[in-house]
């Protein structure tokens, strides 16, 4: 009787091991690192949001290589040490296949070291300072020269010849207004002021002080978050408008626009490599699919674009590599090629984009109407080459 | 023999803590590592809150002056020979700032990880306690001043990296940290600093050294009349806790491979409190052993349900302070000797013994 | 630097103190006459911006512009009952425990902080100010917006009607029987735990009503209130603990210094030379501008 | 009593003490010789209490000035004068509650006060003055108790042995039977002249029946001034001392 239990038991408990061992090869892990919690939480739940869109779709249609994908859901929490625990959790605890997470630099940069040791994988979303290309990091957003270069052409295209320099007080602004400084002068143009608010500031009595001294032709903003709303409420106090001084601004997309507020942002710019706007077909499936989960209104984003773009970049490149380890997929992504919400984008091999870039003005709704737009893809240059001569990726 | 049955626990958790890295995975024993590096911070805490009275909610700063010494060391060592760090480039900086260069060399590195906070906390001390300002007063100061050093950090970019911070850290002393036997080593290392901060503050406090400071607390004028100078004893206790913040600045530094402005601001500062306060500010192994569940809870809670957890922190914060102002150790220690327990220092008694 | 320029710096300078001002009078109640830490001081401002941006939301499309007068009482209102509450429950506990009121109002603080993340979102939401605070006044080439004039001109009446209250109403006469000696007060026949009750909701009030005049400027945001809590601290501890007065001076010469600051080096190092400033003067001054000079005072 | 300027090891020149405007203390001078034992007495808010302050450093003369044994003191910080040797036993029991009994003892008699010196273990000798000290105010059975679960009563005589054990050439007393039996107050006046001779002893009480124990000169202070100085027996008889206190009866029988 009692060998019979035993025997039964061990039978059953080799089947459910079986079982279980089986459901566990027809699932793969991925992480999805966001602040879910605190001040970047707005920005980033929204880009987790359309990265778990792009993942549901994927499972919808059979998963990865016949395995479904198993999220692993972390918070961020808007700060930077825990970006990195979380990360190195993810990477040695649930032992992830990829990483997609991060929005600021510094989130990114308390990660980078954790993904180098441990040969993780992390694909990054947001527009970024360049300078950086970690082997075990995609950049999916716009390096400088995708995005403010193309802005500085296109205001000096305008006639905007007196340009004032305005940004939150961290490393994009900072190291994309050192770029814009040496473009300036090697055209020719004149850098009328440059100031700086720390983050998240509020005060901008000063500021605008400071641009009525300069009067400059144009601004180009790199403000973040809730300063951006400050900053265009005090601008109008002080009397400007979009047709005396054009802003053109880096940080301030849909979402952020819907914030500010169209009776503050009518007629001012935004230079993306997306907008919601964006007639392509992949786009349009892409807003209708998100809306219908999220909401009717919601608002979408570079990030997010970028965001759900990057999970059906590693599904291309995990089938081509027909692997899951990360360095293989680093190694298949290049050179991938797909036609995605933001356009045509293929892969290069320091590991960004080569993708278009899109100048808008700000109308009805926070939506922005394409005004401008690169001639063709731009190829993504990490390091510039006023600005760094002589930098590379490696 | 008196070994108490909470010498033997602590001595039997000190063991398990020893072996930690054979019994637990790889992740756990990171968090740990990091965790036991901050509990020294929290040891600096005991002393100055817990025993000298001296609320400080700027233990960042000198976490941070700790962090930021070993940090610059170990970027000049990442960076190779006869270039400037990345971010200084990136920030149009074209020669290396005169306090970055005795960096370079590890002792002084290491020397200042030590001088520097204690010499910072000793000169914040000096100059409120030489003009006697004490109580709320202090607190506030010193946040002030964490602020400033927070807000000087991010908007000295070319500097400082700042809200980056310094990052990409190669080797240290020669032992390639992204190695694979490292966090094993690091975890021991962190150990041992520990043991050595709880052994050394322990034996401090049972000198007249620990008396003075107790005795300040409840009654700073008194001592003075009995001819102590307190200034002098609250400037020795502040410059202790500066230290050990100074010293788990660094460890933690090198467990996170990164230093950054938003790990030492005002929520950092005040947070160390919390779990001090919660563990038992007046008992050196309950400050230490509060911070650490309490981060370990942290980490458990922030995953499971992030939106729940600065609720469960709030309500910490007042929960401990008006059910049990001893915190945990004082519980357990209330529940040993019927006696009842010195009330908590408040001005309000000190106010009456003083307004004789 | 021209004249303009200098003018308009001035001008900030002005404005910036009655910000602080405004954030700093709650304060002068409960920390300068109660000796309460309170570390959620700054989210009774959030408490008034979120209640202005909610009665434009409610009232602005009946009433338009109107809105503004709706949203002071409420703002008042709705922060004074959180204080009351807020008294009743914990800080009545802790009188004569500074240290611990700070951390347990830092827990509060906390705890608000969440619930509007929750409510409202972690960006601000944006108030519209009604339209005829839209121009600015032109004096020669500076430009004085109608929203900054209305800013310092609401600081100056919740300044001087707390000046009214505290030192004319038989209101204050009691505050002040009660702050010089608790037990002759309490023994002449004034409540006084109902008394601190009310000064404590009187001051989270003036936050309130502040927090409409910070709405109009900027964003409302979960973290508006831990924006302003150190500054506002410092103008009471730079004007002198206990002096109304001592604080709006401090408020203006933050303010002229933190413009000035701001002018001539850049606005993100103003912060930082504002702060170290601040507690070098404290080293001339320990005790403020205009001290008050009472026994009890060095122990709180 | 004149005055003598070289054998006073105290001599308070002509103070004047205020508070927001109102006076404590007038032109007060005050000289105590070496060795000797003084009481002082008046009415509530004659400025006993601010006299001591001054003396102790804790509240600072606007005029005139304070000598220890010759040196000029109200310039000096609280902890500089009282390691000239100035010991206060204040009027609520000042002793330090977080620590034990024996800690308080062997906190006030150390030599040593710098904060390098404070790391050495008490001294033989320091040990042995308090254990003496605990047995001569009955706390030896009490000696490892928290002082703040000491009852009123032993919380006096604890700081009176501690103001012993710092052995100070100026003993300051404020009301130091305060809360006593008739018994202990006895016990205390004959401590008192144990000490008196050598150390020079300050007495403020109200309580006459110690005052008449302690048999020694008196010095009657009233608004902020010395208003008589003398034996008690000459004070008793004195119709302008009676008027002075004739409005607070409660103070010429005991106090408390």
């Amino acid at each position: 009787m009692s060998k019979l239990r035993s025997v039964c038991t061990a039978t059953l408990s080799l089947v459910l091991l079986a079982a279980s061992s089986a459901s566990a090869q027809g699932t793969v892990k991925v992480g999805v690192l966001h602040s879910l919690t605190g001040t970047m939480a707005i920005s980033e739940i929204t880009v987790a949001n359309a990265a778990q869109l792009a993942i549901d779709e994927i499972n919808a249609a059979g998963g990865v290589m016949g395995r479904k994908i198993v999220v692993v859901k972390e918070d961020g929490a808007s700060d930077w040490p825990t970006f990195a625990t979380k990360a190195e959790k993810l990477l040695t605890q649930d032992r992830v296949a990829t990483v997609f997470g991060g929005w600021t630099s510094a989130s990114r940069k308390s990660m980078l070291p954790v993904f180098e040791k441990n040969g993780g994988l992390l694909f990054y979303p947001v527009q970024f300072e360049g300078n950086e290309c970690s082997p075990n990091i995609i950049y999916t957003g716009a390096q400088p020269n995708q995005q403010a270069l193309p802005a500085l052409e296109w205001a000096l295209s305008k006639g905007y010849k007196k340009i004032f320099l305005l940004g939150s007080d961290y490393v994009y602004p900072r190291t994309a207004n050192l770029i814009l400084k040496k473009h300036i002068a090697a055209k020719k143009a004149t850098l009328s002021g440059e100031e700086y608010v720390a983050l998240g500031g509020t005060e901008f009595s000063s500021v605008i002080n400071k641009i009525k001294a300069a009067k400059p032709d144009v601004i180009i903003n790199t403000l973040n978050g809730d300063s951006n709303v400050s900053f265009f409420k005090q601008y109008q106090a002080a009397g400007y408008k979009a047709s005396t001084l054009p802003v053109i601004s880096f940080s301030i997309a849909e979402q952020e626009a819907q914030a500010i507020g169209t009776g503050l942002l009518n007629g001012q710019y935004a230079t993306w490599n997306y907008f919601q706007s964006l007639p392509n077909p992949a786009n349009k499936k892409f807003v209708a699919a998100y809306q219908k989960k999220y909401g009717a209104g919601a608002a979408i984003t570079d990030p997010m674009a970028h965001a759900y773009m990057d999970v059906y970049l590693w599904k291309a490149a995990v089938e081509k590599a027909k692997s899951f380890e990360p360095m293989a997929v680093r190694k298949a992504i290049v050179g991938i090629s797909m036609d995605s919400p933001l356009g045509r984008i293929t892969v290069a091999p320091n590991g960004s984009l080569t993708q278009a870039v899109y100048t808008g003005v700000s109308g009805a709704g926070g939506q922005f109407r394409v005004v401008a737009q690169s001639k063709g893809v731009v190829k993504p240059e990490p390091y510039d080459k006023l600005a760094f001569p002589g930098k590379t990726c490696p | 023999m008196k070994l108490s049955t909470s010498t033997m626990a602590v001595i039997a958790v000190l063991i398990a803590l020893a072996f930690a890295p054979l019994y637990l995975g790889a992740y756990p024993l990171t968090l740990l590592g990091r965790v036991l590096a901050l509990s020294i911070a929290a040891v600096g805490v005991m002393v100055v809150w817990g025993r000298a009275g001296i609320l400080s909610l700027g233990q960042g700063l000198f976490f941070g002056l700790g962090g930021y010494a070993l940090a610059m060391h170990l970027k000049l060592v990442a960076t190779p020979r006869g270039e400037l760090p990345d971010f200084m480039l990136y920030n149009g900086v074209e020669a290396l700032p005169w306090f970055w260069a005795p960096f370079a060399s590890a002792p002084f590195a290491l020397a200042m990880v030590l001088i520097l906070p204690a010499a910072a906390a000793g000169l914040v001390a000096w100059l409120m306690f030489r003009r006697r300002i004490t109580g709320v007063y202090v607190s506030i100061i010193t946040q002030a001043l964490l602020l400033a050093f927070v807000t000087w950090l991010n908007g000295s970019q070319g500097l400082t990296s700042g809200t980056n911070g310094v990052t990409d850290f190669q080797t240290f002393l020669g032992v390639n940290l992204r190695g694979p036997n490292v966090a094993n080593g690091l975890y021991w290392v962190t150990l041992l600093f520990v043991a050595l901060a709880l052994c050394g503050t322990a034996l401090l406090l049972r000198t007249p050294f620990g008396a003075i400071l107790t005795a300040i607390r409840d009654n700073e004028n008194r001592t003075r009349f009995l001819g102590f100078n307190p200034a002098a004893f609250k400037i020795a206790a502040f410059m202790l806790g500066g230290l050990l913040a100074g010293v788990s600045g660094a460890l933690y530094t090198l467990h996170l491979g990164t230093i950054s402005p938003a790990m030492i601001g005002t929520a950092f500062s005040i947070e160390l409190v919390v779990w001090v306060a919660l563990g038992g500010r007046a008992s050196l192994i309950g400050a230490a052993a509060g911070l650490v569940l309490g981060q370990l809870v942290k980490d458990r809670i922030s995953s499971a349900a992030p939106d729940a957890w600065l609720y469960v922190m709030g309500s910490l914060f007042v929960l401990v302070v008006l059910v049990m102002p001893q915190g945990v150790a004082g519980l357990l220690q209330g529940r040993r000797r019927p006696a009842p327990l010195p009330t908590p220092p408040s001005p309000l008694t000190r106010e009456v013994s003083d307004a004789v | 630097m021209d004249f303009t320029f200098i003018s308009g710096q001035l001008f900030t300078g002005l404005s910036v103190g009655s910000i602080l001002l405004l954030a700093a009078l709650g304060l002068a109640l409960s920390f300068g006459l109660m000796r309460v830490i309170n570390m959620a001081h700054g989210e009774f401002l959030m408490v008034g911006g979120y209640l202005t941006y909610l009665a434009a939301q409610w009232a602005g499309p009946t009433l338009g512009d109107a809105y503004l007068w709706v949203a002071f009482p409420l703002a008042f209102l709705g922060a004074a009952l959180l204080g009351a509450v807020m008294e009743f429950t914990v800080i009545r506990r802790l009188y004569g425990r500074p240290l611990d009121t700070l951390l347990a109002t830092f827990g509060i603080s906390l705890i608000l902080q969440q619930a509007a993340r929750q409510l409202f979102g972690s960006t601000g939401v944006p108030v519209t100010a009604p339209a005829w605070l839209g121009g600015a006044l032109q004096l020669g080439d500076v430009t004085l917006p109608f929203v900054r004039l209305f800013v310092i001109a609401l600081a100056l009446i919740v300044l001087g009607g707390m000046w009214w209250l505290l030192n004319r109403s038989r209101f204050g006469m009691h505050v002040r029987a009660v702050n010089q000696n608790r037990e002759m007060a309490a023994a002449l026949g004034v409540n006084t735990r109902s008394l601190d009750l009310l000064v404590f909701a009187l001051g989270a009030g003036v936050a309130g009503a502040a927090g409409v005049g910070l709405a109009l400027i900027a964003p409302v945001n979960p973290t508006v209130g831990a924006a302003y809590i150190v500054n506002a601290f410092l103008v009471v501890v730079v004007g002198g603990v206990g002096s109304v007065l001592g604080g709006a001076v401090a408020a203006v010469l933050l303010g002229f210094v933190t413009a000035l600051a701001e002018g001539f080096t850049s606005v993100s190092l103003a912060q930082a030379i504002l702060l170290v400033l601040v507690v070098a003067f404290l080293q001339w001054k320990p005790r403020g501008l205009i001290p008050t000079k009472s026994r009890a005072l060095e122990e709180a | 009593m004149p005055s003598d300027t070289h054998e006073a090891l105290l001599d308070v020149r002509d103070i004047t003490v205020s508070f927001d405007g109102f006076k404590a203390i007038t032109n007060l001078s005050l000289s105590v010789p070496k060795g000797s034992l003084r009481v002082l007495i008046g009415p509530n808010g004659a400025g006993k209490s601010t006299l001591l302050d001054t003396i102790i450093g804790k509240v600072r003369p606007d005029t005139g000035e304070v000598r220890f044994d010759g040196q000029v003191i109200s310039t000096l910080p609280e902890h500089r004068i009282a390691g000239l040797g100035i010991c206060r036993k204040f009027q609520a029991p000042g002793v330090l509650e977080g620590l034990s009994v024996r800690e308080n003892l062997l906190l006030t008699a150390r030599r040593d006060k710098g904060v390098l010196g404070i790391l050495k273990s008490p001294t033989r000798a320091e040990q042995d003055r308090a254990d003496e000290l605990l047995h001569l105010t009955g706390l030896t059975g009490r000696a490892d108790v928290p002082a703040a679960l000491l009852a009123h009563g032993e919380k006096q005589w604890l700081e009176i042995g501690m103001v012993v054990a710092a052995d100070p050439q100026l003993l300051l007393l404020d009301e130091p039977t305060a809360g006593m039996t008739a018994q202990e107050t006895a016990q205390t006046a004959a401590l008192i002249h144990t000490l008196a001779g050598r150390h020079t002893v300050l007495v403020i009480d109200h309580d006459m029946h110690f005052v008449e124990l302690l048999n020694a000169p008196i010095t009657v202070l009233h608004q902020g001034q010395v208003f008589r100085e003398g034996d008690l027996h000459t004070l008793r008889a004195d119709p302008d001392v009676m008027e002075i206190y004739l409005g607070r009866p409660r103070e010429l029988v005991a106090h408390d």
